[in-house]
């Protein structure tokens, strides 16, 4: 991770601690950061770089969505206050985003994942022009404007294909667990393609491809081609081209990013904690409110 | 969501929610009522966008507007009619149809939009037998010396039809009383729309929507006053102005966004300017000459002083031109397209658009809606991402 | 007597019917097998397990019909049919006054209109993408943890059935999340699947003739809610029964009996290279 | 099913077809370079002849866009063109002729000119009117609405007429300004003249698919012709091709000789085809040796083998007839079901074949309603198959040849009891000849 994310502790407290939510579909993650700057200073005030060197991420924490939000939402906090070694009363402010940002009762904002990946994004890689969020149902592409603004976006609506899912559902068929089917599409040598769009009807294609003694790896590397041909579909639709951050559960799978590289051939970001940045976008819009707000500066 | 804090005026109140009745009554229960009161008058429904409604009026008749069934018709026949790719008006307008929905209305009127709702004019026929229904041709080439004659004849037509079907004769001064009326009613519908744009924090756009369809199933002179009572009462609302966007809505021209995500809309941080819902009602720039010829002063009104829409082609006057000046012109921050699904007219249009208003520096949005969806997540989420990144710094 | 046998090569399960005849033409027997990895094992493994259960030597069968989408890959096979002449003879055979056959399987839903003799009238399928199949019924049992055939007596006892606007069978995932977060109870939302899917059917059947006489085949006729719904949206019975499952092998094995003819060739059995066990 | 390939006919007429469409793209690249004028047109009801009468060339974006997808070049340009902002469910002839031109793909290879005016003959279709009008904006050349008014009566009316000969007048004006060239009226009523007599041929050779076997496929093999139709039509090249190709087939027809050894169905085609897979499709009723007798497709460009043909005497109001009421574009949704019947019966058909295609709504909005109307109402066996006529992504090989098995199976086995009818023994009513099944059990309206 770049250079400011230092998460080891610093001496002093922080002058401000904010915290993201990001409620996913199937994970909810919590980022904390807190503000080492000095109080008063009015974030709209500061150089992009200069507000983003007073920022440190502090802890994290990931747990299943599930069907209660509020409390993953919760568990999710708790944990990053630990990872942090910080108590939860001393958060000054809780940004939501996700799918269930409005199910959270103890946000102080609500925020679209969309707005919070592309700050997120654009505080690690200050000089990426675009950003790519593959979810278990969604995928988003993020054209990124001035200050992580969002300049345009689109994603899929109707329809679940090429996204994480399709991926899990993969992996269940061809009997391999999901932290190692990205690395084994490594091993390719003759990806075979899968012509079903659907992440459900898939599943049959891939038997046949099984059957026919295709190995695991070439159906994996077919599979993960069509998802970066979707995803490429989307990413040109955002504007053009140029260094790519690519987040969401799915950027922890290789084979999706070499596929990505592949399809696009443009430089692709992927950082450390790829499922995250949708939360630290959201805490990092948290921030300039607080930095904003009367009650801070006074 | 978070309602907005603010409190309406009781009579604004009550009014809103008799159209909103009004409007969700899928049975025409105001034709009904309507006939009841006159007996052996007949009802005519029109398709969306435009259609002369003065000579509907003229005849004695009730101009019916339709506008899909919303949520609340499952399609259980037109489906398997019209299929895949299609946007929901002409589905749900046939399920209507074969349902007995639109059993009050005794003709309808069509005319080639697209070539979705053209072809569903005649399957509507073969369908839906034992009512009168028209087609009509209205010209696309605005510029030849021989439109306006065309069109007149085309009115004609029609005009001897309902004749036919109503058994009286259309007075030309009944036409120029219709069109007076109506006239009258375009001309509280622009006020209505200029006090919208004019207090957007005040005036609910759901609001005026509301106000707006229910003209559809009334009587012009009823719409007439409910309208004049609106315009007195709606801008009473207590509303502090919020941080907002100021947008300007298009491509909503024919089937209809649920009322749901108007406000959604609403509630993500839009005011809303200027939109093009129920675009036929407001049809004409200005008032129809009521001297001279009427059939005339319709025609050429239709040809030289109508809206922009993308189902109406005027190549003297580009659309994406007019788009980016009337967004201009009200002081508008931004675009939102909110179009049908599978509504190809506006999705061509869109090219152009975008591309205009790329050159001009203008933000826009492009939003896909159903009438028939009821559930918004995804609409939700592109709507306040816009809205913030207008307005984060 | 004369024996042939119809194999139904499905996305989820492999079908296999025996039929003999002397005089008339009855169902000997019958098997399931999960299709798995391994179509061409199954399809054999289903035949033979029919066999056996009918008591006949698979080299005794005459003549084999495949069909489903894994006919082509059936090597012991004499001919291919497409499943949908298959469900329209099956479904015949089982109620003689079927006029409409509604079969819905793991894949594809799909309507036939059938005339007096068993024959395709017309027919419609929905096979592009997996919302309103089988596939959505299973994601549902599985989203909620429950059995695949509980979920339909479950969703009998919906008292309030949610609304499902998504027809994709990934996002249901979410929209049954969210009406469990909601506090809904699991057979409302049961009861709003069964219901938005046979809205689906229903409306894709009605492009053919519905006829009085319909029968539903296919795997989700083993659901009871499903045809309970199914029932109420069209507002009629429909005729099913334990063998509707099997109504495409069936079918197949009527057609086998009939091409088979009088050049009756026996020994027909070549198993693949890898000896099927039992 | 055993696999018979489609024996396509080959012969001089293809010779010559290729020669004519090659020459056809070199004159256009020739008016690249200051040759004639060349003036975009669509293929619908088109009015080919007015260009005749200024020396000008057609350009056909349609079939630019078919070269491409016959080709399989068609998804790069279709991709390009929804990176542009067209939707996914944009008519993909569209996305396939702009996103080339903005990409400067052609499908010959050679240079496409800029139009010297970009005439939108409105015959039936909307979405003509946007491609046309985007055509325009992105190549900048002058844009011209001749709008014909669709044919919503049973015949024509007076007023459509005079409407349409008055805007083809302006356009005459129009096109001497940015020609400058003279309209040469003996040269339009010479072009009239040889439409008339290709028409004829082409009719005669329409007539030739009525006998049993057909020695001509009124789809697969129509297309092939199709081209010179539409380029030239009004040319005496036009003339001497479509009088060989009436030579050759009459000659074929007189030895006796079908598609195939031995002719199995017989079927009417609804539908442009799939040309992104035009042979994987063909090969796909070949499988059955099913044959095409006749198609709604080839009268796009204009309805012959009912009887009408250009008048030379009365060259504008002609144009204005053959546009308003001879071509399938601009005759009404029902008026398609008519024209498919006396197929049916005139031309002796076992059933019909609806081919939907996710483009174009012209074509494909309501034709559910239509194989409602052929099977319930006249009991006819109907195929419905869905794919796309320009967009590759929408063909699915298996499931459609899944649907046309069993629908072959149903007609063999019909055959087989005796149930399977031909021509206008086909068309019985069906009990009850209720108009439309779906208003019968019509629900009780919720008062
Ligand atoms: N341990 C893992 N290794 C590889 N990929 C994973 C792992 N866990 C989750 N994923 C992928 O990430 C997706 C979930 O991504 P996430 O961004 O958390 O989605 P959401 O925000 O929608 O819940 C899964 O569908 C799966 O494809
Ligand atoms: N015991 C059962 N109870 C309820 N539904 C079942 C049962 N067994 C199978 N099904 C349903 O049947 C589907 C499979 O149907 P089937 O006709 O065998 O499909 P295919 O031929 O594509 O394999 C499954 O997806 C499931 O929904
Ligand atoms: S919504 Fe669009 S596509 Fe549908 S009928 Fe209206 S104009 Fe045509
Ligand atoms: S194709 Fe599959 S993934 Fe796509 S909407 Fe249908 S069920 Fe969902
Ligand atoms: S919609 Fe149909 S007729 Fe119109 S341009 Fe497209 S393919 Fe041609």
């Amino acid at each position: 991770m770049p250079h400011h994310v230092a998460e080891t502790e610093r001496s002093q407290a922080p002058a401000a601690l904010v915290a993201g939510v990001d409620v996913g579909s199937s994970h909810t993650k919590a980022v904390l950061v807190g503000w080492f700057g000095e109080p008063g200073v009015a974030a709209g005030l500061l150089a992009p770089e200069d507000f983003s060197a007073r920022v440190c991420i502090l802890g994290r924490g990931t747990v299943r969505t599930g069907v209660e939000m509020e409390k993953a939402a919760r568990t999710a906090l708790e944990q990053a206050c630990e990872a942090a070694g910080l108590a939860r009363r001393a958060i000054d402010y809780i940004a939501a985003t996700g799918l269930g940002r409005y199910s959270i009762g103890f946000r102080d904002i609500q925020i679209t994942e969309i707005t919070s990946d592309a700050r997120g994004a654009f505080f690690l890689f200050p000089h990426s022009v675009a950003v790519m969020d593959i979810g278990s149902q969604s995928t988003r592409a993020i054209g990124l404007g001035d200050a992580g603004r969002v300049r345009q976006f689109k994603t899929n609506d109707k329809c679940a294909a090429g996204s994480g899912s399709f991926i899990v559902r993969a992996a269940r068929y061809l009997q391999v667990d999901l932290e190692s089917v990205g690395d084994l599409a490594l091993e390719a040598n003759h990806p075979h393609p899968i012509s079903s769009i659907c992440a459900v009807l898939a599943e049959s294609e891939i038997i046949n491809h099984v059957s026919a003694g295709v190995s695991v790896p070439n159906i994996l590397a077919g599979i993960y081609d069509s998802l970066a041909d979707r995803s490429a579909l989307l990413l040109k639709r955002v504007g053009p081209a140029g260094e790519l951050v690519f987040i969401g559960g799915v950027a922890r799978q290789q084979g999706a990013v070499r596929a990505l590289e592949r399809r696009l051939k443009i430089p692709i970001r992927v950082p450390e904690y790829c499922e995250h940045v949708g939360a630290l976008g959201a805490a990092l819009l948290g921030l300039k409110r607080v930095l904003a707000t009367a009650r801070f500066a006074a | 969501m978070s309602s907005l804090n603010e409190t309406m005026p009781a009579a604004a109140e009550a009014l809103i929610e008799r159209c909103r009745e009004i409007v969700d009554d899928l049975s025409l229960g105001e034709v009904r009522r309507w006939k009841q009161e006159h007996p052996g008058a007949r009802a005519i429904g029109y398709f969306p966008v435009y259609a002369p409604v003065e000579l509907v009026h003229a005849a004695g008749m009730l101009p019916v507007g339709l506008n899909g069934a919303g949520d609340r018709l499952d399609l259980q026949y037109a489906d398997a009619r019209f299929g895949s790719f299609i946007c929901s008006i002409v589905k749900t307008t046939l399920e209507m149809g074969l349902t007995g929905h639109l059993d009050p209305l005794d003709g309808m009127l069509f005319s080639g939009i697209c070539d979705s709702a053209r072809n569903l004019a005649f399957v509507f026929e073969r369908n839906v037998p034992a009512k009168y229904v028209e087609f009509l041709h209205l010209p696309q080439n605005p510029a030849s010396a021989a439109s306006t004659e065309f069109l007149k004849g085309e009115y004609r037509r029609l005009a001897d039809a309902l004749e036919r079907l109503g058994g009286r004769k259309i007075e030309e001064d009944a036409l120029r009383a219709s069109i007076a009326v109506y006239n009258e009613n375009r001309r509280l519908l622009r006020d209505l729309y200029g006090l919208r744009a004019a207090n957007p924090h005040q005036v609910r756009t759901s609001d005026i929507y509301l106000l707006q369809r229910a003209g559809n199933f009334l009587p012009v002179e009823t719409h007439n006053e409910l309208l004049r009572e609106g315009l007195g009462s709606l801008a009473d609302r207590e509303a502090k102005p919020r941080d907002s966007v100021r947008i300007v809505i298009e491509g909503a021209f024919c089937e209809q966004p649920p009322l749901d995500l108007i406000r959604l809309v609403e509630d993500a941080g839009c005011y809303v300017l200027d939109d093009d819902f129920l675009l036929g009602l407001r049809w004409f720039t200005g008032d129809v000459p009521t001297g001279g010829d009427p059939l005339e002063a319709l025609a050429s009104c239709y040809l030289n002083h109508s809206v922009y829409s993308s189902v109406r082609h005027d190549f003297r006057n580009r659309r994406h031109k007019l788009l980016v000046e009337k967004t201009r012109r009200l002081g508008a921050q931004a675009v939102l397209f909110l179009i049908a699904k599978f509504c190809e007219p506006a999705y061509f249009d869109y090219v152009l658009f975008k591309r205009e208003l790329e050159a001009a520096a203008i933000p826009h949005l492009l939003l896909e809606f159903e009438e028939k969806a009821f559930t918004f997540d995804r609409l939700r989420t592109e709507v306040e991402t816009f809205v913030e990144s207008l307005l984060f710094d | 007597m004369r024996v042939a046998a119809g194999v139904d090569v499905g996305s989820t399960q492999t079908k296999a019917v025996i039929v003999g005849e002397d005089g008339g033409v009855r169902m000997l027997g019958r098997a399931l097998v999960d299709t798995g990895a391994n179509v061409q094992r199954a399809a054999e493994n289903g035949f033979l397990e029919a066999c056996r259960e009918s008591g006949v030597e698979p080299e005794s069968v005459g003549f084999v019909v495949g069909t489903g989408y894994g006919r082509y890959k059936i090597t012991f096979g004499n001919t291919q049919m497409t499943e949908i002449s298959c469900h329209a003879r099956g479904a015949h055979f089982l109620f003689p006054s079927t006029r409409t056959v509604i079969d819905m399987g793991g894949q594809d839903s799909k309507a036939i209109s059938v005339g007096e003799h068993g024959e395709v009238l017309d027919f419609v399928m929905n096979d592009k993408c997996a919302a309103g199949t089988g596939r959505f019924l299973a994601n549902a049992a599985e989203v909620l943890g429950i059995g695949l055939d509980e979920i339909g007596p479950l969703s009998l006892r919906a008292r309030h059935p949610v609304k499902i606007t998504t027809v994709c069978t990934v996002f249901v995932e979410s929209d049954i999340l969210s009406y469990l977060a909601q506090g809904k109870k699991p057979e409302d939302v049961l009861g709003g699947v069964h219901l938005a899917i046979a809205r689906r059917t229903v409306s894709l059947a009605r492009r053919v003739p519905i006829d009085p006489g319909i029968t539903m085949t296919g795997g989700v006729s083993r659901n009871t809610g499903m045809v309970k719904a199914l029932e109420e949206v069209l507002g009629t019975k429909l005729q099913v029964n334990s063998d509707a499952h099997f109504a495409g092998a069936l079918g197949a094995a009527l057609f086998a009996i009939e091409k088979m003819g009088e050049s009756f060739e026996s020994g027909i059995w070549r198993p693949s290279n890898a000896t099927p066990r039992g | 099913m055993g696999e018979t390939q489609a024996s396509e006919y080959r012969s001089d007429i293809h010779r010559q077809q290729r020669d004519l469409m090659l020459r056809w793209y070199q004159r256009l690249e020739e008016s690249a370079h200051g040759g004639p004028p060349a003036v975009s047109l669509m293929i619908s009801g088109n009015c080919v002849e007015l260009l005749e009468a200024f020396g000008a060339v057609p350009l056909y974006p349609e079939v630019n866009a078919l070269q491409l997808a016959i080709r399989h070049q068609s998804l790069d340009p279709i991709l390009a063109a929804e990176e542009m902002g067209y939707a996914a469910d944009n008519c993909a002839y569209v996305k396939a002729d702009i996103g080339a031109m903005i990409k400067g793909i052609t499908p010959a290879g050679t240079e496409l000119p800029v139009p010297k005016l970009v005439l939108c003959n409105f015959v039936g279709c909307n979405t003509y009117v946007k491609w046309f009008e985007h055509a325009a904006e992105f190549q900048n050349a002058p844009l011209a609405m001749l709008d014909v008014p669709f044919l919503r009566t049973a015949e024509p009316r007076a007023e459509d007429v005079a409407y349409i000969v008055c805007q083809l007048k302006e356009i005459v004006k129009q096109l001497e300004e940015l020609t400058g060239r003279r309209f040469d009226y003996d040269r339009f009523r010479e072009a009239m003249r040889c439409s008339a007599r290709v028409e004829e041929a082409w009719s005669r050779i329409k007539h030739l698919a009525r006998r049993t076997p057909t020695p001509f496929d009124a789809y697969f093999d129509a297309i092939t012709l199709m081209g010179p139709l539409y380029v030239y039509r009004g040319s005496p090249e036009g003339v001497a091709f479509f009088e060989l190709a009436l030579r050759e087939l009459e000659e074929k027809a007189a030895r006796g000789e079908g598609i195939y050894d031995q002719e199995r169905f017989r079927v009417v085609m609804e539908g442009p085809p799939p040309y992104p897979f035009f042979r994987t499709f063909r090969d796909m009723f070949a499988a059955w040796k099913a044959t095409a007798v006749a198609s709604t497709y080839s009268t796009v460009g204009g309805l012959w083998e009912f009887g009408f043909r250009h008048d030379p005497d009365h060259p504008f109001e002609s144009l204005a007839m053959h546009m308003l009421a001879h071509n399938v574009t601009n005759r009404n949704y029902l008026q398609r079901y008519d024209q498919i019947r006396r197929y049916i019966e005139e031309w002796d058909a076992d059933g019909v074949v609806i081919h939907f295609v996710k483009s174009c709504r012209l074509f494909s909005a309501g034709q559910g309603d239509m194989r409602g109307y052929f099977t319930q109402q006249l009991g006819v066996p109907t195929l419905y198959v869905e794919s796309d006529l320009e967009d590759p992504r929408y063909f699915s090989e298996a499931q459609i040849k899944n649907r046309m098995d069993a629908f072959f199976e149903a007609l063999e086995h019909a055959r087989s009891t005796g149930t399977l009818h031909r021509g206008a023994a086909a068309i019985r009513h069906a009990p009850g000849g209720e108009i439309a099944p779906a208003a019968a059990d019509r629900l009780k309206i919720l008062q």
